[in-house]
């Protein structure tokens, strides 16, 4: 049962997807498409769709965008600032922090948000713990660098991915 | 000191052909010969609206058929060629697993890649592209499954399944051509009603085609890459 | 003022062009072939940029389809030669 | 006027700079992870702009715009950190005067698998 869920549901996304993409509004393109879209998510059985139903994901959804957005455009002055000026001014190193998020896709999207945000980029991870490269480190230690990189995202994953 | 001319020369014509793609970005109009016949009666004798696959498909399908079947012999080659006893790993050096990350990316980005895939063959002949680009992005998301987990096997019957059927199904509709229409009608698109000009279902039998040899393409280049990988093992 | 919107996009694309070429100059330079991947993942990357920029100049939309393509290649390709660097495939 | 195709190409011509900016720090920065740091987010941003002002320029497309900027900021991160971490592996150095590494200790003692 929670397959065939999850088969209807990977179904879905990837004719959203389709429809996005080409905004047709033609019934037999979208009916072939969604034939076809069932048959690859009943073949590829490790999708990782899976749906989302309570209102509160999606709305904390929407505002995680809007804040990485924001970090995201942070970052960029920051980089910006270290690429013109003409002694580039780093310290670089490579940290640890802990995360409390346990499923896979959250800990991906959180990796990707330290990667796209200011001076931090994750260069491994291993079970709970993320080894990030910090192009200016003020304090090695775990709990601090913990509370400076990930405490901002987990606040928004913990309850979209819990 | 030529060691480093040569690339101060690249870059400096890289330069000149970026500044003549930024200067002036004109498409070419003035068709002669041949190709002004396919351009002017392609579109309303086929119904196809991208002209490339109507004159891939139709009026130069023998040839496509004949690449289909070059690629299956270059796939079966490689095949032949590194299908060789497997070597013990006795060297010590193992494969070292990829990250989580990656893993979990690909799981999610295989889905979307297979079916832009489809998107591209079920497209053909509306959009640019066709039969063997989209079963070469479908080999695609297969090797990003190779690169996320070192352990992963394809299922080599039934891509043998798909492979063989497509090719067979493929000559079908060519020789229901003949049937049909009677003579030098060898994969006339015209068994099927060539339908609203601009829609998916349109352009008789282009879009099937293109299923089939979309699938054909994607399934062989899946098993050349699988026996690459045999091979580096 | 009736063509500005074509006068900043021309100046947008001078600006990618300059990109791509310091990003060649690092593929040619990078010490390393790591360094190397990392100028190609740039250099396509804004290529997909340039893509874009070429379509919306010539009014064709099917270099959308390119731009897409090529940035599943890009990817694709950048993860292959990493996986091929650490040793994994 | 069509103020909508100004605010596009404003959007457009931002984006160039963040990209151009990139590829400046991809060829400025002193080792591969700073290379990377500077690589990833200029011109994932750099994108992201230049394709959305296209979007607001051409409106019609904004369908296709939008899958390929949501595949760009996906992509690119993972394709970052796998090269970072295959380069790492490799040995590849930090710079000098960086301040820890804490990585290599945990890379020393990896039991490698199959």
């Amino acid at each position: 049962m929670d397959r065939i869920i999850k088969v209807i549901f990977s179904t879905g996304i990837l004719t959203l997807f389709y429809f996005i993409w080409t905004g047709t509004t033609d019934l037999y393109n979208i009916l072939i498409i969604a034939f076809i879209a069932l048959v690859i998510s009943i073949i590829y059985n490790r999708s990782l769709f899976k749906p989302m139903l309570s209102p509160k994901k999606w709305i904390y959804s929407i505002w995680y965008v809007i804040f990485l957005f924001i970090e995201i455009i942070k970052a960029n002055f920051d980089v910006a600032r270290r690429v013109v000026s003409p002694k580039i001014p780093i310290n670089p190193g490579i940290v640890t922090v802990k995360t409390k998020l346990k499923s896979a896709m959250g800990r991906m999207i959180l990796a990707n948000s330290i990667t796209l945000t200011p001076g931090t980029l994750t260069v491994d991870i291993d079970e709970d713990i993320l080894y990030i490269h910090w192009i200016d480190v003020t304090n090695i230690d775990e709990k601090t660098a913990t509370e400076k990189i990930v405490a901002n995202f987990e606040k928004y994953l913990e309850v979209i991915f819990g | 000191m030529i060691k480093r001319l040569i690339p101060l020369l690249l870059v400096i014509s890289l330069f000149f052909i970026l500044l003549k793609v930024a200067t002036n970005v004109a498409p070419n109009y003035d068709l002669t010969g041949v190709a002004k016949t396919y351009a002017e009666q392609g579109a309303s004798d086929l119904g196809a609206m991208n002209l490339v696959t109507a004159i891939v498909v139709t009026y130069r399908g023998l040839d496509t058929l004949g690449e289909v079947t070059v690629l299956f012999m270059a796939g079966t080659g490689i095949a032949l060629l590194l299908r060789r006893k497997k070597k013990k790993n006795d060297s010590g050096i193992k494969n070292r697993a990829a990250s989580e990350i990656l893993k979990t990316g690909s799981k999610l980005l295989v889905p979307i890649i297979t079916m832009f895939g489809a998107y591209i063959f079920i497209n053909g002949h509306l959009s640019p592209g066709g039969g063997f680009q989209g079963g070469a992005a479908i080999a695609s998301a297969v090797m990003l499954m190779f690169l996320a987990d070192s352990s992963f096997k394809i299922n080599h019957k039934v891509f043998v399944l798909i492979e063989s059927f497509s090719g067979i199904f493929y000559v079908l509709i060519g020789v229901l051509g003949l049937v049909i229409l009677g003579a030098d009608n060898f994969l006339d698109n015209r068994i099927l009603p060539l339908g609203t000009f601009g829609t998916i279902l349109s352009a008789g039998t282009i879009p099937l085609i293109y299923t089939l040899v979309g699938l054909k393409v994607g399934t062989e280049l899946a098993s050349i890459l699988d026996n690459m990988k045999g091979e580096l093992e | 003022m009736a063509n500005l919107p074509e006068i900043l996009l021309q100046i947008s694309t001078y600006f990618v062009s300059a990109g791509i070429i310091l990003a060649t100059l690092r593929l040619i330079i990078g010490p390393s072939m790591a360094d190397r991947v990392v100028a190609l993942d740039t250099f396509t990357v804004i290529s997909i940029s340039l893509i874009t920029l070429i379509a919306c100049m010539s009014e064709r939309v099917i270099f959308l389809d390119v731009g897409m393509v090529y940035a599943i290649l890009s990817f694709i390709g950048v993860v292959a030669v990493a996986r091929y660097l650490e040793g994994g495939l | 006027m069509e103020w909508y195709r100004i605010l596009g190409s404003i959007i457009t011509l931002i984006g160039s700079i963040f990209l151009f900016l990139g590829a400046l720090g991809v060829f400025r920065m002193p080792d591969l992870y700073n290379r990377m740091q500077a690589g990833t987010k200029a011109t994932t941003l750099g994108t992201i702009l230049t394709l959305l002002g296209i979007g607001i320029c051409h409106y019609e497309w904004i369908g296709q715009i939008l899958v390929i900027i949501m595949f760009i900021a996906l992509t690119n991160p993972i394709s970052s950190h796998a090269l970072a971490r295959a380069a790492h592996f490799k040995g590849i150095p930090l710079t000098k005067g960086s301040v820890a590494d804490k990585l290599k200790e945990k890379e020393s003692t990896e039991v490698e698998v199959d």
